[in-house]
Order: structure tokens, then C-alpha cells, then sequence
């Protein structure tokens, strides 16, 4: 096995980004050597893992690398494995593009911060921690995989110290993380004292033998620890406070590539290592937090007046819906949520860096001060509207053709199972995306339009490598946004189908080639082509502009004079000279809100934001882990 | 074609906005009962709209008050071009029986050009309609003298 | 959740609409409706009581003398016309006229003028007797004791020459100044075609001397008046030399005082009582402020403000008094100080105040709507606060010695 | 690939968009849905109301006066929102089907009801946007009112779809028929969906959604005149508002086809029968047949619109906005879920 | 015997989330965090244990079939959670110091700018 064939780039992969971080510790003083060596650790691991892409995706090849070349020998795995099938490919290939953008992103968004090299350290350490847990295939390597992700975005949330309430996010954080932490180890260990053994493959295959007591217990005590890695609803403060303070392109990393980790561990555990989805309460309880925190987290952000402090829950709320196409644990489900889960990388960490962005110019991200921005930053404000359109599922954009994949996906489950409860859940979905399109209205009319407070008046447009990473996440957004079928063919196919039989995997790893059945590519029950309808759309669009500018549509009388507006183009005050006033923040959609007012004053008062009170959510979510496992498993 | 089709509904769909520059009200009852089904003015396309930018007559009632003065003539200067203003009732016109009192701005017709005066301390709706009617024929001419 | 109106919405949409389509089938206006105005020149005699009554003050006139009379031209501007038709009330000749016409639209100003001109001939010279001096006697015709005087049927007064005591109140009051009285010649003459009828004379005849159409006929009496009022008088002083007061206070002299009480009614301050039955007039000494009102409106001369020389005669009293300097009593420190050349009005449209004629009667400072001025009659000062003041002239109008200037 | 048969369907295809079901079609039947409109409130309030073509009247009007761009606004979006917004309308007519005539018969199906539900929302936003772009606080209260409305409707509109899409699925067996030619082929094999038990509170609850999802007068607190000068469009003047008011119309037109495909589909179908009965063969009957399903189609619009957006119009008063909400979301949506749950236990 | 560890370990365990969940301090609750810690190690350490079995230091040679032992594997898990354990506990106070020098206060429940 020479050092360059395709069996060691997994290894290459997680190994560069350590290596790079490593690096820029020493030459990090340098400005040009640490940028270079963020770009080369982050390019070169992207472009590793997209070679594997036709090896282990469509050719459907598992690949397992032993550390120490120590292989599977005598009935146990002694060595520690990596083993990269499809699911773990199509995160990894997540995770690294989200890497890359950011890095591109932070050179010149951290700038003007001090300590710049180790920002760039803890970076690459996080980046590095998620990809080591992505591929690799021993559950204590997960375990330590996930402690050196918690420390980097700790730390990184920490990294503007004077930021407001980013110490107070940052402790918050180590603590419930520490706690999800604590609970994956005593859950991995559990499960050692059953079968005494690491490797996950072999796990997968012994330990549906073996659910008792203790096995109950450690699925419980995994699948919390994991859920308070995705941040799902009993631990989606934590998220709120972390990304509102930390950097942007940090937030872009937690949002997008935290949460998957947290995700995939979920798929790995309830798939792989317990195979208990044919169970119908274990879909149930996915199913379930995947709604709540649905709906929670997007009622929530309605009332925020923060931007970023927003963003956080949306991305909550967006892994609500992954989590819920997961669990109904059909081939369109799962694929669908894969999906939504590559696209929901993809527009919030071009929503999070367009934050990111007026935060650099504008120095502030509270929805009440800022507005129109739009006249001072045209750039931002198109990227941004690409972005909101996408996560509130406008159609052309990726984030429709995602939730529509869901949409169908739970209302032919609800048709199979029969079961009501899925009917409810597809409601939800749709209407949890109608709150989502309210909420990025809100944000467009408080940021981007509106009235341009004076104190912003000489914002001028961001640095062009900011641009270019946000347009980078843009044009993203519209090919997997027009291309659903090539998307599910290529990479969500797959990967679901290697969800649905682990045998596979187990066998890979004792090096059987277990020949992959050709299950049907999921399909889609309705009938969506966005390529038509765009064609349709701009043939319609182009006869329209046509007509009207025939039609003199350009009879347009523009404001000649500089600064002194002429009463002509100032705004209709009722006949007084039109004054600053803004609408936005706090005072939009006053109808919704004064309608469950009962329910915001009861969810304000449940975030109290003292660290206690998150602390007894994540003991009391255990207890009733266990308690619900006990019973159903 | 194209040009003589605009002039045309530029005659048949005028809509209106009312600014009381200080009126006793008398004109203003008058004005809206134009709309009312007895006299009902939209037959003949009229529509009181809510903002300057979509009206195309300026009704303007009252004896414009130093108060309503530069509100009144900001409002009009809003309004898109082909545009008439028509006083309605003797106040605008003179000021009526505050004419020379110290809060009087005098008539409007010292400020802005008057296309038609429809007279009379609260003139019948009929007036007012005839008014309107005249108007119409106004804009016409403006919209045939616009570009 | 009731809606009201469901049965009439559909029943409604099947019967035929309540508008009476009003540009295609024209509408007559209600039968005494107030609309457009016509004015007949030929019936107008320029007594200006409609512009005088017209709210909107919309009427106006020019007229210009031409050799056969004097051209009269009245335009009645609708545009200022509240149509509340009081000038065709009190047109006692029906000139002004309101139509049923409520078409009353203009792109111009002139559409709404309506005027109209007429020629008025200079008032035919009556056979009036050539001296108009004559000595009073004979030209009073002599009304025999007993004649029984009849009101006229034309709506004209006429005159009961026994009761008249020639006071020239009715000449006064008079709107279209058709009556002269001239008190010395003790002559009464009416003006026939200037006169309106209006009564006003009658109402002011504080000896109900005058009698109009409806009123009783009275009889004269045979006694000659100026008989009872002598001996109930206090007697008087032997005439002095100069007679009044310095401080500029009212005296009375009770020999030509009919006690009328018109003085008592016309004082600003009020300082004046006077008993007709009793015959009796007092002065109240600290109220009074020597303003000089009664003595002007005192129809008998039988009040003399501040020191004048004695006259010698009763006749011309009255026009040497105006040329005396009334500001006599007053210790002039002021007067001399004063600059030489006349005060100019001030232009920014505030009042002025001519400290030479100026007697501190604090009038403008009550009439003041806006209460700008503070004049102290003690001290002597007058001060005006710039802000406040709105400059409307009010108190100029007010003062009775034309001391403000605006 | 330049064969003649793609450039004559091409040209077919250009002749959907532009004409038929396109934009022509739209343009007119809108604006005369709207000119009725107008003309059946005024005679309910027994006035004689406005000509029936006031609506174009107005249009061109619009279009001869000057666009007055507010120096407070993004000029772009200013000008770009309402012209969005009239082309994705335009291109939801294309889907639905006119009983059986599809635009898409021999290609794959573009989009069917969850999409054109989602399509639905793009008119509604690029009004938003085009306010927000004025700046001007009116605008900023029109938009929040504006989605508060969007929020309150799409719940129950949402059911209606799942339950149609149920109850369609049942009969046929499939469990879910999600595309809209299926709904009208079964309408037309086994008559109109309104015929069914469990379909009537959902046709009743569409018939509540029209007027708040065209934002019509009991439901039009975004654009409310007398409170805050017609709300989102009180900055825009001359050819963009013109088109605005197009846009609303020819909402009204698709709202009310997509309630006829829906629920009245099997009305039209029966014409072939009709046309054959005649004796009619060949390309004549098809496109005899064809008139007569559009003339059928505008008719029952017609008849839509004057039951759902004028009389309502005529009997109520403007509602305020949170009063709005409950009403959708309490009165609109029971009965949709009546519908749904009848769907769902296979009546 | 071996059960009094299991006892012990879910002791520890249960007492950390106790001082996490009640206690206001902040430093109160970094112990607490180290208790639990403390407790999975305890936890890890007693799963390996078979009685009678030697410490799993040997050399090749003298490594025959008869020769016991305890499981070499948990140790080595406990040796990584102890580290992870004193970085996380070095971290936390670290964040405590500086949060307690821009709070001002060591009180958790005044600590709550971020909330709602």
C-alpha cells in the first residue's frame, strides 16, 4: 500500500489539519506564512476527500484504514479504525467545504483582532476534531474527537473576550458540553463492559444481542450527550448565547459543522450501534425532539433582537427538521434530511457570514439600530437575500427542494403508517417555514431596507474576500438548489442507503466485500423540476421587463439635487417633513405576537440564562432518556 | 395608439386626495358624499385614494391656515405630474369670512397654480361633481402636453 | 359574529341603484335655494348697508364721477361669498338677488365676479331757503299749539318739532346720513331719497321726537319747553372768567344740562351718575380719568373738561375748545423732551405711543386681545411687550385720543 | 438539436407563456375579474358603481404617470420587486390546469401542489421587498401586517392541500396524489371533488382563504387606505404600482382556477362528450372543446369571485390584524382539519 | 467489592450534577464538573477489574497461556478522561477568572446577560 494510494487519505485529511495547526503555533507570527498554511491544511484536505467522492459514493466502497496497520485479528479489533462509508464521506465533504469557505472568510474578517495565530490554532482544531469524529470508526476515538471540538469552539467563542456576554456563553457552554460530554463517555464505556470491545463496526454487530439494563442506560446517556452536541431543544440556549458572541466565521463552523456532528453521532447511534429503528417508539422520540425543536426554536427567534442571536436559533430550528426527516426512517426520510442537512451548511453559513459582514462594517448587530443598509452595501444585501430566500424555502433556492423532499417524505409516512401523528408533524413543518420566511422578512426590513440611521452613513461595502467566500456559499445555495435529482443521485442517495443496511459496514470492517444490493434511489412522489420553472420564469420575466420598458416603465424621476432632498422625493410624512423613523426589530408582526403572547412570556421566562437552570434541563432530558428507554427498548 | 390609450383612461380613472388646509368641515362632508350612492362619483372612475403618490386631483378644502400652509404644499408637490388641484368651497379661494385674520395664509391661488375653483359655502354635490368633471378635462390636456 | 347588512346587499344587487345620475340627468336645486347672485343695478341707491352687512366682506364698489352723475360700479365676489344672503335682507330695494343656479364653477378668477354698474344723479336741489345761517326764528315754521302730527305712509320719519330739542343724536346715528340737524339753526331737514327708513333715528330720539310709520300721531302741547327744569337746579356760580378744572375733571353746567344721561352712559370709566327724575348729576372724583368723553358726546355743550376761558357766547363754544391744548393739567416734563419732528408709525406693524397726547387712561391696555400693553396711570408709564403683541391695531382703534399710532 | 419540431415547440410553448394560460390571458381575465368585483360592491351598496373596464382604465392611467423614486429608496429593488412578482404569478397560471387542457401534457409534470403553494409566497414577498425598499414607515408597518396575513393563511391552506391530496389518494388507491393534473383526471372520471363528504368543509375553508390571501377588502389591513396610506404601496407611483394592481387581480384569477381544479374539476371534463354528441371530429372539436372548458373555466371564476371577494366585501368591515389571525387560525383552520381528519379516516 | 465501586462511582456522578444544578457559585460549579468527572473515571477504572488477575505488565516471553489478567484497555480510557478532565477544570476557571473580572461577581444568577 503506497503512501498515496486512496486508503490513507482519510487519515490525510484529519492529519492536516492538526499538522496545519500545529504549524501556524510556530510560524503563526508570520502574516503571509499563516495565511498559507491555513489555506494549503484547508484546500488540501477538501480536495482528498472530494477524490474519494466517486470511489466510496457511487462506486459504494467502504473504505477502513487501521492505525498502526494493526488489523482486524482473532474475533477482536485491538486497533484503532477509521472507517469511511458513504454517510461518513457526505459529512465529511460537509464539513470540509464549510472548513474552507470559513477559512477564506476569516483572513480577512480577523483582521483587526489580536492573536490572530491562535485563532487560526484553535480553527484548524476544531476543524480537525469534527473530521476525526466524522470518519473515524472507534467510539472512544469519537469520544476524544468530540472533547477537542468542545474545547476549540469553547475557546473560539471566547476569543473576543470584550464581546458582549462572550465569556458568559463561553462557561455556559463548557459546562452543559462538559456534562454531554461526561454522558458519551459513561455511555461508551457502558457498552465496553458489555462486549469489551471499541471498534464500531464490531459493536454494531454485537450489541443488538445484548440490550439489557446497562445497554438501555448507555443508549440514553449516548444519545443525550450527542443531542447536546447538535444543541437540540433541551440544550438550544447554549447555541443562542454561543454563536450570538463568538466570531462569525466561528458561528459559521458551530452552526454548520457542530450541530452535523452532533447529528451524525445520533445516525451512527440509532442506526448502527442499537439498529433499533424499525422500532416505532425510538422513531417516535426522534421524530418528537426534531419537531419541538422545530417549532420552539423558531418561535423563539421571532422575539430575538439580535441578528446573530436569530441565526442561532434558526439553525436549531433547521436541525429540528433534519432530525425529523431522519427519523422517520424511510429511504426518501433519510436522504431528504441529509439533504436538508448539506443545504442548511450551505445557506446559514452565508447567513451567519453576512452577519459577520455587518458586524465588521456597522460594529453592531442589535435588529433596532441598524436599517437600510441595502443604499451602502448592495452586495451583502443580494447574498443575504439569496440566503434568506433559501432557508425560508423560496423555490429556486436549495432550501426548498430539501424541505419539499421532507414535506413528502413524512406525509408518505404518515399515509403508510396510518399513524395522525406524522400528519402533525408535516403541519408543523410547513408552518415552522412560514415562521422562518417571517423572521428573515424581519431581518431584511430592520438590516437591510428601511431607513439608513445616520450613524451608519459612511458604511461602505465589505473587503472583496468576504464577498467572495459569501458568493462562494451563494452559488452553492443555487446549484444544489436546482439540481435535486444530480444532489440525490450523487451524494444523499448513497449515503442513505448505507444508513439503511449497516451490515455493509460491519462487514467492511472484518474486510468481507458484502456486494451492495441496488436499492431503488429514493424517489420523490410529486413532481418538482426547478430548471423548468426558472426557464418558464425568466421567459416570463424578460417579456414583462420587455413590455414595460416599451411601455416608457422607465418614466422615472430620480432625485438630481445632492444632500437637501426636494419635498418632491422625500417620503409622504402627511404633509411634515419626513423624519428619521425606522420600523423594525422589536415593533414587527404585532398581530402573531400579541396572539401568543402568553406563549413568548412563558418561553422568555423559561431561557433565565443562569447556568443552573440549563444544567437541570440536561439532567432532567437524561432522566427521562433513561426512563423513556427503559420502558420501549 | 399606445399614447392616445393612456390619454384617455388618464381622463377616466382620476383619483382623488382631500387635504383640509383648516375647513369648518362643511366641504369635507360635501366632498365624501359625492361618493355616496346618490350622487356616486365612481361611476365616472372617481376613487379617493390614501397618498399623494397615487392621486391625480388635489382636492383642497379650507381656508389654509398658517398651520396647514407649507403641510398643504408639500403634500401637492408630492403628487406624480399630469396633476389638478381643485379648490373646493369660497375659503381656499379668498378665505371667506376669515379673510384678514392673522391666521389666514391667504388663498391658496398666492402659492400654487388653481386649475378649478368650485364655489360656494359648501357647494352641492352636484357642483363638486361638475367640478371633478372639468378637471378630468384638465388633466387630459396635460397628459396630451406630456412627453 | 352577525352581519347586518347580508339581506340588503343581495336584495340591492337586484333592484334598481338610488343614484339619480347626475351629470346625464340634470338636477334643479331645492326652491329658495341660496346660488348664484344677480344684481340689479337700476334698483341699487348705493346705501352700502349690504357691504356694510356682508360677512364675507365679498362686496365692493368703485365710483367715479363723470359729468352727469356719479358711475357706480358693485361687484359681488362669489369666490368670498358665504351665500348666507343678509345683504338681500337688508337691500331694502331688492337690487341683490339669489338664484336657483348652484353652477358655480371657474378656471378663472373674473367667473366669479358678478357686477353691476349704475349712474347715480346728484341729489336734486330742494327750493331749500338761500341763507342756510339764517337766523333760526323764522325759518322753524311756526307749529300752531293743538295740530295733531301723523307718522308718514313712505316708511320716512317725521319730525314733532313741540318734543325735538334739536340734540343731532338722529343725525348722528343716522347709517345713510340722510338727516341734518343743525342745533343752532334749530332746524331738522330729511334727506328724501337717501333715506332708508331704517328707524334708527326714531330709536336714537332721546325725546322720542321722531316718529316712524306704526307709532301713535301725537298732539303738540301748548307750553313752551325749558319751563319746569329751572328751579330744581342748585344755582350756579356767577360765570368766572375761565371755568373747569385743572386736573382736566368734568364740570357741569347745570343751566344747559338736560340731564339726557348720555354723558353718564358713554363714560369709559363709569365716573358719572345722573338721576333724570332727580335732576341730579355727580362726579366720582378718583374714577373718573378725564378722558373727555362726555364732554364730546354731550348733545347740550353742558360739559366743560379741563380750563378754558369762559365763552361769550354759547354759540361758538364749540369750535375754539378742540384748538385749546387739552393736555393742560398735565405737568409737561414729557412734553418738552419730546423730539421735535412728528412720531413716524413703526413699521414692523406694532403700535406707537404719542406721549404728547397720550393721558394714560389705560383703555388700550383692557382692549389689548392679547393683553401686550401695561400702562400705568400713577407713573404715568405705557410699555409694550414686544412678543406678545400680535400687531392687529386694536388698541390704536381704541384710544380715544388718538395717541397710539399703528 | 435545432430540428424543426424543437423551434415549433418552442414557438408552442412561447405562445403558452405569452397567451394562453400565460400572460395575456391573465392581463385580461384578471383585470375583469377585478373590473366585477368593483362593479358588484357598488351595486350591493345600491350604487351604480364603476364601468366593468374601469380596472384597465386605471392600469393605463398608471401607466402614463410619473414614477416618483423616493430618495430615501433602493432603487433596484424599487423597481425589480413588482416585476418579479407579476412574473412568478403568471407562471403559477401555467400549472394549473384548465380542466383537461395541461400546458405540460408530454413533458414531466414542473410542479404540483405543495410547490405551487410554495410558489404562491413569492408574490407576497417581492410586495414586501418592494415596500421595505421605499424606506418609508408606512411600508415598514404594511409589511408586518402583510405577513402576519401570509402566516395566518398559509395553515389552512396548507390543509386543504394535504386533505385534497388524501382524499384523491384514497380513492385511488396510491395513498397520496400530490400533482394537480392527477386531482382534475380523477375529478374528471368520477365527477367533482365537491361532491365528496369529506371535501366540503375544505372547499368551504378555500372559500374563506381567497379573500385573505388576495388580500381583499375584509383582510386587507396591509394595504388599509384610511389607516396607513395603503400600507406597503404608499411610496410607489405611475407603472410600478400599476403593475402591483395587476398583480393583485391576476392573483385573484389563480386562486379562484386553483379552487375550480381543486373542487369544481369535473364540470368542464365532460365537454369531449358534448362536442362529440355534436358530431364534431378532429382538430375542430379539440379546439371547440378547448373554448368551451376556458369559457367554462372564467365563468366559475366569475361566479368565485363575486361569491367569495365581493359579497364579502360588501357585508364586512376591515378586520385588525391580530383579530385576523385568530380568525384564520381558529374559524378556517377547524374546518380544515374537519376535512382532513374525515380524509384521513378514508370517507 | 467490586459492586461497592459501581455504588461509589454513581455516587460521585449524581453528587457533581447535584452541586451543578444548586449551587449559585461559579466555582462551586467547576467542582462540581470535576466530581462528576471524577466519578466516570472511578466508573472506567472498575470496569477492567477481574479478580485474581495480575497488572498487565509483561514481557513477550514471559507471556503464556496460563498467565491473567486485569484488562489493560479501561485504564488506558481512564488515563485520557483524567487529562480531558484536568484540561476541562483548567479551562473553566481560567473562564471564571476573566468572567469574574468584567461580572464583578461570582453569583451565577447575576452572570445572565444573554437570556430570553
Amino acid at each position: 500500500m503506497s503512501m498515496l494510494s486512496y486508503q490513507h487519505f482519510p487519515i490525510y485529511a484529519i492529519m492536516l489539519y492538526f499538522l496545519g495547526a500545529f504549524l501556524i503555533v510556530l510560524f503563526g507570527k508570520n502574516k503571509i506564512a499563516r495565511h498559507c498554511l491555513a489555506l494549503l491544511s484547508v484546500t488540501g484536505s477538501l480536495a482528498l476527500l472530494v477524490s474519494l467522492v466517486p470511489r466510496v459514493m457511487t462506486g459504494g466502497e467502504i473504505i477502513t484504514y487501521w492505525m498502526g496497520n494493526r488489523a482486524y485479528s482473532g474475533g477482536y479489533a485491538i486497533g484503532i479504525a477509521l472507517e469511511v462509508d458513504a454517510l461518513s464521506l457526505f459529512f465529511a465533504l460537509l464539513v470540509a467545504v464549510a472548513v474552507f469557505v470559513s477559512g477564506v472568510y476569516s483572513i480577512r474578517y480577523m483582521e483587526h483582532d489580536d492573536n490572530i495565530p491562535q485563532y487560526y490554532t484553535l480553527f484548524l482544531m476544531l476543524a480537525g476534531g469534527v473530521m476525526g469524529l466524522v470518519l473515524s470508526g472507534d467510539l472512544f476515538n469519537m469520544f476524544i474527537m468530540v472533547e477537542i471540538l468542545t474545547f476549540a469552539a469553547v475557546a473560539l467563542t471566547a476569543f473576543r473576550n470584550t464581546a458582549r456576554g462572550a465569556l458568559e456563553a463561553a462557561f455556559k457552554y463548557l459546562v452543559v458540553g462538559s456534562i454531554g460530554s461526561t454522558c458519551i463517555l459513561a455511555g461508551t464505556i457502558m457498552l465496553y463492559a458489555q462486549v469489551h470491545t471499541l471498534n464500531f463496526a464490531q459493536l454494531s454487530g454485537l450489541i443488538p444481542g445484548h440490550i439489557h439494563g446497562a445497554t438501555r442506560v448507555a443508549f440514553a446517556l449516548l444519545f443525550v450527550g450527542f443531542s447536546t452536541k447538535a444543541f437540540l431543544v433541551p440544550f438550544h440556549p447554549l447555541a443562542a448565547d454561543a454563536h450570538g458572541a463568538a466570531p462569525a466565521s466561528v458561528s459559521v463552523l458551530i452552526s454548520g459543522v457542530l450541530t452535523k456532528s452532533g447529528i451524525y453521532g445520533i445516525i451512527r447511534l440509532v442506526y448502527f450501534l442499537f439498529q433499533t429503528m424499525n422500532l416505532r417508539p425510538i422513531q417516535f422520540m426522534l421524530v418528537f425532539v426534531g419537531s419541538v425543536s422545530m417549532f420552539v426554536c423558531v418561535t423563539m427567534a421571532l422575539a430575538q433582537h439580535d441578528f446573530k442571536r436569530l441565526l442561532a436559533f434558526h439553525s436549531i430550528s433547521q436541525i429540528g427538521y433534519v432530525l425529523t426527516a431522519v427519523g422517520l426512517s424511510t429511504a426518501l426520510g433519510i436522504s431528504a434530511g441529509l439533504y436538508h442537512a448539506m443545504n442548511h451548511t450551505i445557506f446559514k453559513g452565508l447567513l451567519f457570514l453576512a452577519a459577520g459582514a455587518v458586524l465588521h462594517e456597522t460594529g453592531t448587530t442589535d435588529l433596532d439600530r441598524l436599517g437600510g443598509l441595502s443604499k451602502r452595501m448592495p452586495h451583502t444585501t443580494v447574498l443575504f437575500l439569496i440566503g434568506a430566500a433559501s432557508i425560508s424555502g423560496i423555490p429556486p433556492f436549495n432550501g426548498f427542494a430539501s424541505k419539499w423532499l421532507i414535506y413528502q417524505a413524512a406525509y408518505l409516512r404518515a399515509v403508510e403508517t396510518g399513524n395522525i401523528g406524522y400528519l402533525l408533524v408535516t403541519i408543523i413543518a410547513l408552518v415552522t417555514s412560514t415562521l422562518t420566511l417571517a423572521s428573515f422578512v424581519k431581518v431584511s426590513q430592520s438590516v437591510f431596507f428601511g431607513r439608513l440611521p445616520d450613524e451608519f452613513k459612511d458604511v461602505k461595502e465589505v473587503p472583496f474576500g468576504m464577498r467572495l467566500a459569501m458568493s462562494l456559499f451563494a452559488i452553492l445555495c443555487v446549484l444544489t438548489g436546482l439540481l435535486p435529482e444530480l444532489v440525490t443521485k450523487v451524494l444523499t442517495g448513497p449515503a442513505a442507503q448505507a444508513v439503511l443496511n449497516p451490515v455493509r459496514y460491519i462487514a467492511a470492517a472484518r474486510g468481507i466485500e458484502v456486494p451492495a444490493e441496488t436499492a431503488a434511489l429514493p424517489q420523490a412522489v410529486g413532481a418538482w423540476s426547478p430548471i423548468n420553472w426558472l426557464l418558464l420564469l425568466g421567459i416570463s420575466l424578460f417579456a414583462i421587463t420587455l413590455v414595460a420598458l416599451l411601455g416608457k416603465y422607465d418614466r422615472v424621476s430620480e432625485n438630481a439635487s445632492g444632500e437637501k432632498i426636494p419635498a418632491k422625493y422625500d417620503l409622504f410624512f402627511s404633509g411634515e417633513k419626513s423624519v428619521y423613523s425606522q420600523v423594525g426589530g422589536g415593533d414587527l408582526f404585532w398581530g402573531f405576537k400579541h396572539n401568543w403572547r402568553h406563549y413568548f412570556s412563558f418561553m422568555h421566562d423559561l431561557h433565565s440564562g443562569v447556568v443552573n437552570d440549563y444544567a437541570l434541563w440536561a439532567v432532567v432530558a437524561l432522566a427521562l432518556a433513561i426512563a423513556f428507554l427503559q420502558i420501549v427498548l | 395608439m399606445f399614447k392616445k390609450l393612456i390619454e384617455e383612461s388618464t381622463g377616466k380613472s382620476p383619483w382623488l386626495f382631500h387635504i383640509n388646509a383648516g375647513s369648518c368641515n362643511g366641504c369635507d362632508i360635501e366632498l365624501v358624499s359625492v361618493l355616496t350612492p346618490r350622487y356616486d362619483a365612481e361611476r365616472l372612475g372617481f376613487k379617493l385614494s390614501g397618498t399623494p403618490r397615487h392621486a391625480d386631483i388635489v382636492v383642497v378644502t379650507g381656508p389654509v391656515t398658517q398651520q396647514s400652509l407649507n403641510r398643504v404644499l408639500r403634500t401637492i408637490e408630492q403628487v406624480p405630474e399630469p396633476r389638478c388641484i381643485v379648490t373646493m368651497g369660497s375659503c381656499p379661494q379668498s378665505g371667506n369670512v376669515f379673510r384678514g385674520s392673522y391666521a389666514i395664509a391667504g388663498p391658496l391661488s398666492k402659492y400654487v397654480h388653481v386649475d378649478v375653483d368650485v364655489a360656494g359655502c359648501t357647494p352641492k354635490p352636484e357642483a363638486v361633481i361638475d367640478g371633478l368633471v372639468k378637471a378630468t378635462e384638465i388633466l387630459r390636456e396635460k397628459r396630451r402636453a406630456m412627453k | 359574529m352577525d352581519f347586518p347588512f347580508v339581506k340588503e346587499a343581495i336584495s340591492s344587487l337586484f333592484q334598481k341603484s338610488s343614484c339619480d345620475m347626475y351629470p346625464v340627468k340634470p338636477s334643479e336645486a331645492a326652491p329658495n335655494y341660496r346660488g348664484r347672485i344677480v344684481f340689479h343695478p337700476d334698483k341699487c341707491i348705493n346705501c352700502m348697508m349690504c357691504e356694510r352687512v356682508c360677512s364675507g366682506n365679498a362686496i365692493t364698489h368703485t365710483s367715479e364721477q363723470t359729468p352727469e352723475g356719479e358711475r357706480i360700479t358693485r361687484t359681488f365676489y362669489l369666490g368670498s361669498c358665504t351665500f348666507c344672503a343678509t345683504c338681500m335682507d337688508f337691500c331694502g330695494h331688492g337690487a341683490i338677488e339669489f338664484t336657483r343656479d348652484y353652477h358655480m364653477i371657474a378656471t378663472k378668477e373674473e367667473d366669479l365676479m358678478v357686477s353691476g354698474t349704475f349712474l347715480k344723479k346728484p341729489p336734486v336741489k330742494k327750493p331749500k331757503p338761500a341763507a342756510p345761517a339764517a337766523p333760526k326764528a323764522e325759518a322753524k315754521p311756526a307749529v300752531a299749539a293743538g295740530t295733531v302730527i301723523k307718522p308718514r305712509d313712505d316708511g320716512k320719519p317725521v319730525q314733532v318739532p313741540s318734543k325735538c330739542v334739536y340734540c343731532t343724536i338722529c343725525a348722528k346715528k343716522c347709517p345713510a346720513g340722510a338727516l341734518t340737524v343743525d342745533r343752532a339753526a334749530k332746524t331738522w331737514t330729511l334727506d328724501e331719497d337717501s333715506c332708508v327708513g331704517c328707524g334708527t333715528c326714531a330709536e336714537a330720539c332721546p325725546k322720542k321726537a321722531i316718529l316712524m310709520p306704526g307709532d301713535e300721531p301725537v298732539t303738540v302741547e301748548a307750553a313752551a319747553p325749558a319751563a319746569p327744569k329751572a328751579e330744581a337746579k342748585p344755582a350756579p356760580a356767577a360765570a368766572p372768567a375761565t371755568i373747569g378744572r385743572e386736573d382736566g375733571k368734568p364740570v357741569q353746567d347745570p343751566d344747559k344740562c338736560v340731564y339726557c344721561t348720555i354723558c353718564a352712559k358713554k363714560c369709559p370709566a363709569g365716573a358719572l351718575e345722573v338721576d333724570r327724575a332727580a335732576k341730579t348729576w355727580k362726579l366720582d372724583e378718583d374714577s373718573c380719568v378725564a378722558c373727555g368723553t362726555c364732554e364730546s358726546v354731550c348733545p347740550k355743550k353742558a360739559i366743560v373738561c379741563g380750563v378754558q376761558d369762559a365763552p361769550a357766547a354759547p354759540a361758538p363754544k364749540a369750535e375754539e375748545k378742540p384748538a385749546a391744548p387739552a393736555a393742560a393739567p398735565v405737568e409737561a416734563p414729557k412734553a418738552d423732551e419730546k423730539p421735535a419732528e412728528p412720531l413716524k408709525p413703526r413699521d414692523d406693524g406694532r403700535p406707537l405711543q404719542d406721549p404728547s397726547k397720550c393721558v394714560y387712561c389705560t383703555i388700550c391696555a383692557k382692549k389689548c386681545p392679547v393683553g401686550a400693553l401695561e400702562v400705568d396711570r400713577a407713573a404715568k408709564t405705557w410699555k409694550l411687550d414686544e412678543d406678545l403683541c400680535i400687531g392687529c391695531g386694536t388698541c390704536a382703534a381704541s384710544c380715544p385720543k388718538q395717541a397710539i399710532l399703528y | 438539436m435545432f430540428t424543426p419540431a424543437f423551434f415549433t415547440t418552442a414557438l408552442l410553448y412561447l405562445g403558452y407563456i405569452l397567451i394562453f394560460p400565460g400572460f395575456l390571458f391573465c392581463f385580461v381575465v384578471g383585470l375583469l375579474l377585478c373590473g366585477i368585483d368593483r362593479k358588484a360592491v357598488a351595486r350591493m351598496q345600491k350604487r351604480v358603481g364603476p364601468p366593468i373596464l374601469q380596472p384597465f382604465y386605471d392600469f393605463f392611467k398608471l401607466c402614463g404617470k410619473e414614477t416618483i423614486v423616493p430618495a430615501a429608496a433602493s432603487r433596484t429593488t424599487f423597481m425589480l420587486a413588482p416585476l418579479v412578482g407579476l412574473a412568478a404569478l403568471v407562471v403559477i397560471q401555467l400549472f394549473i390546469p384548465v380542466f383537461n387542457f395541461r400546458v405540460f401534457r408530454n413533458l414531466p409534470e414542473v410542479a404540483d401542489m405543495i410547490v405551487i403553494l410554495y410558489l404562491l409566497l413569492i408574490p407576497a414577498v417581492s410586495v414586501m421587498l418592494g415596500g421595505a425598499a421605499t424606506g418609508s414607515p408606512y411600508a415598514g408597518i404594511g409589511l408586518s401586517r402583510e405577513m402576519v396575513t401570509v402566516l395566518a393563511v398559509e395553515l389552512p391552506l396548507v390543509m386543504v392541500l394535504l386533505s385534497v391530496a388524501k382524499a384523491v389518494g384514497n380513492e385511488l388507491g396510491t395513498g397520496l396524489v400530490f400533482s394537480l393534473s392527477g386531482v382534475v383526471d380523477y375529478q374528471a372520471a368520477h365527477g367533482s371533488l365537491i361532491g365528496h363528504v369529506s371535501m366540503i368543509p375544505a372547499a368551504l375553508a378555500m372559500l374563506l382563504i381567497i379573500p385573505g390571501e388576495t388580500g381583499n377588502h375584509p383582510f386587507d389591513a396591509a394595504e388599509a387606505e384610511t389607516e396607513i396610506c395603503e400600507g406597503l404601496l404608499a411610496e410607489y407611483s405611475g407603472a410600478p404600482l400599476g403593475i402591483y394592481k395587476l398583480s393583485h387581480a391576476v392573483k385573484m384569477l389563480t386562486l379562484t382556477s386553483l379552487f375550480v381544479a381543486l373542487f369544481l374539476g369535473g364540470i368542464g371534463t365532460g365537454v369531449e362528450h358534448l362536442v362529440a354528441a355534436i358530431g364534431l371530429t378532429g382538430g375542430v372539436a379539440a379546439a371547440l372543446s378547448l373554448i368551451l372548458q376556458v369559457l367554462i373555466l372564467v365563468l366559475l371564476c366569475i361566479v368565485l369571485t363575486l361569491v367569495t371577494i365581493s359579497f364579502v366585501h360588501a357585508v364586512t368591515a376591515r378586520l385588525k390584524i391580530e383579530q385576523l389571525f385568530k380568525y384564520y387560525w381558529t374559524v378556517v383552520t377547524g374546518l380544515a382539519l374537519i376535512s382532513l381528519v374525515l380524509a384521513w379516516y378514508g370517507f | 467489592m467490586i459492586l461497592m465501586n459501581y455504588i461509589a462511582a454513581f455516587f460521585l456522578i449524581v453528587l457533581g450534577l447535584y452541586t451543578i444544578v444548586t449551587k449559585y457559585n461559579l466555582v462551586k460549579t467547576v467542582i462540581g464538573l470535576s466530581i462528576m468527572d471524577y466519578g466516570v473515571n472511578l466508573l472506567i477504572v472498575s470496569i477492567g477489574f477481574n479478580p485474581g488477575g495480575t497488572a498487565p505488565i509483561f514481557t513477550f516471553s514471559e507471556l503464556n497461556p496460563s498467565s491473567f489478567f486485569v484488562d489493560p484497555i479501561p485504564q488506558a480510557l481512564t488515563l485520557t478522561s483524567i487529562v480531558i478532565g484536568a484540561c476541562v477544570t483548567a479551562m473553566s476557571l481560567s473562564l471564571v477568572m476573566k468572567i469574574y473580572e468584567q461580572y464583578g461577581t461570582m453569583d451565577t444568577r447575576e452572570v445572565r446577560r444573554l437570556r430570553g
